[in-house]
């Protein structure tokens, strides 16, 4: 698999994503520097990575989308190729009006920094093939705005064709307004677009990848990817 | 060009020197080394250069006490931070620093600007940022002034710390009336480099560039006394805040851009603009090595128009950096600044003069010899009168007027013991992928180095109220538990950074305490090998005439050779509990006494140093050998709310055995004597064994169970599930509860 | 020439901000506050001197990066 | 009765945000932005009828909570 994480001014995530990466494929990532017109030939995973990208100043993702590097990865999804945006990511793919919604202020207006338990909507996509199905499993969240929201149309419509992907539960799989901290609409940690192609999601699996730090409950979603991207 | 500053007229020169802090005989040297009245930017420069701040003039004589060296040292104190070397090539390079009078005036800038500014010092020296920690003490937490600053400061905190990338991964919080109007809020920041990479201030090479970089310079920070002043500021539409904003975002893209060009090998000294910016940092730098230094100012990337050259050189705007680069090598580092969206400019060369000189719009306005400008700098030793010694507290004296159960309750729920979850909520203690242990999982943070096995281990320390009652003892305590700390996980206690937040200076039993509190942490230094490498200074820390408690914050950092050697403070159910050093009942400054039975007197617990080493040697080598589930040292509240503390975070339960006779049991569970640890083991007759033979003291303490409650000697029970909701609840009772 | 864009959230879409405000105003004594809205305002310096461009110049900025027309509206005013 | 109050950084404050703006747009291929200040507007409805005393009051709350005065300025629209 060859993967490629977008490396945006502030960006902050993208060794911890590259850790993850590299130990669920072998294969160390490319770096791509937001500047960037066009991405390499033959990528199979285009990463956006969590952190503050630009400072998280205005709306957060909100400048990043205007990179010149994101008309490449519209185009790079537009012709089938896989997308990951986690946190920063999953809200520059929303302001990219890649993903429906938006990301909002968390209902405790405070940043949140803890583990959250997430379920598996559905285990037969590129990004969750790994996982069994309906399996919960822990990861850290480290957001301010991460209180996802769209109109009531577009998430009956996400509900409808299968594309919520992710979704706050306690660590016994229930749904409780007391698992969804951030206050995101019907406890949505992660969507998919139409193609389930294209994920973001706001906690950070890539921070449970390693026995020796915090366990591996989140390598599935990286082993999922190595499993269905495999290439020449 | 005139190339002679313009002198101020005599009478004024000498009132403005007197409004900017200058005493009158420190005034007459400013005379004695120029020969003539100073310019007003010359003033600037000598006023900030000599401030307590940027001098240590008070503190200076007593600082030399401290113990700076051992073969691991790298960098001691007198850089931006200090270095130390911890294996395979790597240094750790770490520093703590305060902002407590900015976090007072407005606690999220004051906070977050601390937590920038303590970044720049350590990455300045080549090392990435891989963990901040900070230490703070609030006042009163029932004011809603307290409550306000708590927010601001964590807020602030998290605000900075978040946004650059760099995990938060400990702290530590007092509470006391004594700093209501004068909260502290000292940061640390630890970094990473190869040993043989550390970048320094010392400047070389006549004629080398000196290199501005960052963010623009406004008029932030100016020191009040001159805006106060409104003929230098022409312009003043509005009174001007001295309060500096952060922006983390920059500082991210200074990071990122400074590790690039820290790469090649263009630069020859470098140095962030901390305080008085771009005075203290080109002086210093051309200080160090020897050389004259010229600045044009008209060059510096200036956010406001119309800045005069004293605003520039006092300015202190956040995220720059002043670098002198090897000659030929500017095209190189600008292509790096500039892809980092970074200001860039040559500011001016070194040279052979020895002096500094400073021009702007075609004027010189600065002309000063560097050489007296450090070595006559003002040093004093003031006068100091001790702390009385209080009496020693006899247990037996004070009567348990609660119980244990109820005090247990009262004591994990009260300010200075509740959980701050609610704080490291807000921090992000996970970003880098390589925190191994975060806040509340053990007594010391754990962090990985990025691609290697080796870890880490931090922690920041002190116990005010021990220091207000013995300096010394308090000192030497906080250097204690710091040690005590980093060796409970299990590594290597390294050496120290510390943060001396004392009071007014000039009143002697203030500079008493000061010189106490040095005396006891060199003490305590040279003891267990602990030596201080960088550290900081905050006096005048007073409201109203009434100081905060003497507060010398102490940072530790120690080394695994191996992260997974670590140990938590989680109770596993199924081990056999055992208490390592010796518990007398010391009941004096403790919190028991303090929250149960309402008296804060007596003596601290003493310090037995030699006790300290052997305890700690001891406990390091069964968790380094894995024999060790869980441990956790004993301190605030004592040796069952250490208990208490390793079942909250795990769920277990604890059958608990008799104390030894002849001690009351609140003084056996409450007191603080020093130098303790708790240890889960799968079985204690080895461990007991092992101690026997070592000549430590420990005893058998219970053994841990599935079930959630804590079972006295007496058959009384404690659920641990309603101690772990009320330790839970105070913050956010207090800080959401409205 | 001076522009000024008001971004909004938009009727029906969640605003903890200014809900949180309407609960420290009201904890703080402050009665008779109905609803509190919280948005940004942008106070942009142009070069251009003609008022109708400015504001079409204004409104383009709000449209292509202000603001979010998902969830945010915007007022432009100039001068 | 509405208030409306607008809070933007003290002038010489460093305002990061506005600054990051008017990079973004200049990116966007918008010339001629001389300066951006962000700032943040409240729009509160207000029991009280008196256009007088409704400006006194979001006065009073903006001094209080809405407006941190050390390095922000604001400013009072009743109507
Ligand atoms: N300001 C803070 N920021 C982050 N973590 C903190 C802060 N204050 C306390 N902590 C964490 O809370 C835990 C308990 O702190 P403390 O009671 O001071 O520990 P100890 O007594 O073992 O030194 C530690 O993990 C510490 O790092
Ligand atoms: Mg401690």
């Amino acid at each position: 698999m060859k993967a490629a994480i977008i490396v945006f001014p502030g960006t902050n995530r993208e060794r911890d994503m590259a850790l993850a990466l590299h130990r669920a494929t072998g294969r160390r990532p490319l770096m791509l520097w937001h500047a960037e017109a066009a991405l390499p030939r033959g990528l199979d995973l285009a990463v956006l990575a969590g952190g503050f990208s630009y400072g998280d100043y205005l709306r957060c993702g909100a400048m990043a989308a205007h990179s010149p590097i994101m008309r490449a990865v519209r185009e790079f999804a537009a012709r089938g190729g896989h997308v990951l945006g986690v946190c920063n990511g999953f809200q520059i793919l929303c302001e990219a009006g890649m993903l429906p919604g938006a990301l909002l202020r968390n209902a405790s207006l405070r940043f949140l920094s803890m583990d959250c338990h997430m379920r598996v909507e559905r285990s037969d996509t590129a990004f969750t093939r790994r996982f069994p199905p309906g399996a919960v499993f822990r990861a850290t969240m480290a957001h301010g705005d991460g209180n996802y929201f769209a109109d009531t149309a577009t998430l009956d419509r996400l509900e409808g064709e299968g594309l919520v992907a992710l979704r706050y539960v306690t660590p016994a799989g229930e749904a409780t307004p007391e698992a969804n901290r951030n206050g995101a609409a019907r406890n949505i940690a992660g969507i998919y677009s139409e193609n389930l192609r294209v994920m973001g999601l706001m906690p950070h699996p890539e921070n449970q990848v390693d026995p020796e730090i915090d366990g591996t409950d989140g390598l599935p979603l990286f082993q999922s990817l190595a499993d269905s991207l495999v290439a020449a | 060009m005139t190339d002679a500053p313009s002198p101020l007229p005599s009478d004024r020169a000498a009132q403005l020197a007197a409004e900017f802090g200058l005493k009158p005989d420190e005034y007459e040297r400013v005379l004695a080394i120029l020969g003539r009245a100073p310019s007003l930017t010359e003033l600037g420069i000598f006023s900030v250069m000599w401030s307590e701040h940027c001098s240590y003039k008070s503190s200076r004589v007593w600082l030399r006490e401290l113990p700076t060296k051992a073969p691991w040292v790298i960098q001691g104190p007198g850089e931006n931070a200090g270095v130390i070397a911890i294996g395979e090539g790597l240094a750790a390079v770490f520093k703590m620093e305060s902002h407590n009078h900015p976090s007072f005036i407005e606690p999220y800038q004051g906070a977050a600007t601390g937590v920038g500014g303590i970044l720049r010092d350590v990455f300045t020296m080549g090392a990435r940022p891989v963990a901040n920690l900070n230490a703070l003490r609030f006042g009163d937490p029932k004011l809603p002034l307290t409550r306000r600053i708590l927010d601001g400061v964590v807020r602030g905190i998290g605000g900075y710390g978040n946004c650059v990338g760099v995990p938060t991964v400990g702290g530590e919080v007092n509470f006391h009336p004594a700093y209501n109007g004068n909260p502290l809020v000292n940061a640390m920041t630890v970094g990473i480099a190869r040993a043989d990479r550390i970048f320094y201030a010392r400047a070389t090479g006549v004629g080398n560039p000196v290199v501005y970089v960052g963010s623009k310079t406004g008029r932030d920070g100016i020191h009040g006394a001159t805006m106060a002043s409104a003929e230098f500021s022409a312009d003043s539409e509005e009174k001007r805040p001295t309060v500096q904003i952060g922006d983390p975002f920059s500082e991210k893209l200074l990071i990122e851009a400074c590790m690039e060009l820290m790469e090649t090998d263009a630069i020859v000294a470098i140095q962030d603009m901390g305080a008085a910016g771009l005075t203290s940092s080109s002086v210093e730098m051309a200080g160090k090595g020897g050389m004259g230094i010229e600045l044009d100012l008209d060059a510096v990337p200036q956010r406001e128009s119309g800045m005069t050259a004293y605003e520039m050189m006092l300015s202190e705007s956040q995220e720059r950096m002043l670098m002198i680069l090897k000659p030929g090598r500017e095209a190189e580092a600008e292509r790096i600044f500039r892809k980092w969206e970074l200001d860039f400019a040559v500011i001016g060369r070194l040279t052979d003069s020895g002096r500094i000189v400073i021009r702007h719009q075609g004027r010189v306005e600065a002309d000063i010899p560097l050489a007296p400008l450090e070595s006559e700098a003002p040093l004093y030793r003031r006068p100091t009168a001790e702390t009385p010694k209080p009496p020693v507290l006899d247990a037996a004296s004070v009567p348990d007027p609660v119980g244990i159960p109820a005090a247990l309750e009262r004591l994990v729920a009260c300010p200075d013991l509740c959980s701050r979850r609610w704080i490291w909520d807000q921090y992000d203690s996970m970003v880098g992928g390589q925190t191994a242990k975060r806040p509340g999982a053990a007594d010391a943070a754990v962090v990985r180095i990025e691609d290697h096995a080796r870890a880490l281990a931090l922690t920041t320390d002190c116990t005010p109220r021990y220091c207000a009652a013995d300096p010394e003892e308090g000192g030497k305590q906080a250097v204690a538990e710091a040690w005590r700390n980093i060796t409970a996980v299990g590594a290597t206690p390294l050496a120290i950074t510390d943060n001396m937040n004392f009071g007014n200076p000039e009143k002697p039993e203030i500079m008493g305490q000061f010189a106490a509190a040095v005396r006891g942490m060199a003490a305590a230094c040279a003891a267990l090998d602990f030596p201080v490498v960088s550290g900081n200074v905050s006096l005048y820390n007073e409201t109203e005439g009434r100081a905060i408690l003497p507060t010398p914050a102490i940072g530790g950092v120690g080394v695994l050779e191996r992260v997974t050697q670590a140990v938590g403070l989680a109770l596993p159910p199924g081990c056999e509990l055992v208490l390592v050093g010796e518990t007398r009942g010391w009941l004096g400054q403790s919190l028991w006494l303090r929250e149960i039975a309402g008296r804060e007197e007596g003596a601290p617990p003493p310090v037995d140093l030699a006790a300290e080493r052997r305890n700690g040697e001891f406990v390091r080598a069964r968790i380094l050998a894995g024999a060790v589930r869980a441990c956790h040292d004993c301190s605030d509240g004592g040796l069952l709310v250490a208990v208490a503390e390793m079942a909250m975070a795990s769920g277990a339960g604890a059958v608990l055995e008799a104390p030894p006779a002849g001690l009351p049991p609140h003084a056996f569970w409450f007191g603080e004597d020093q130098g303790r640890y708790v240890l889960a083991v799968a079985e204690a007759a080895p461990l007991l064994a092992a101690a026997r033979a070592a000549g430590v003291p420990a005893a058998r303490l219970g053994r841990s169970t599935a079930e959630g409650a804590l079972v006295l000697p007496d058959g009384r029970s404690i659920s641990v599930a309603s101690l772990r909701a009320a330790h839970e609840a105070t913050l956010p009772a207090l800080m959401e509860g409205g | 020439m001076k522009a000024r864009v008001t971004v909004m959230p938009k009727a029906g879409v969640l605003d903890p901000e200014g809900k949180a405000i309407g609960r420290a105003l009201a904890g703080l004594g402050f009665q008779g506050v109905d609803e509190v809205r919280a948005g940004k305002v942008f106070e942009l310096d142009l070069a251009e001197t003609d008022p109708a461009k400015a504001r079409a110049v204004a409104e383009e900025m709000a449209r292509k990066l202000l603001a979010n027309t998902v969830i945010e509206s915007f007022r432009v005013e100039v001068g």
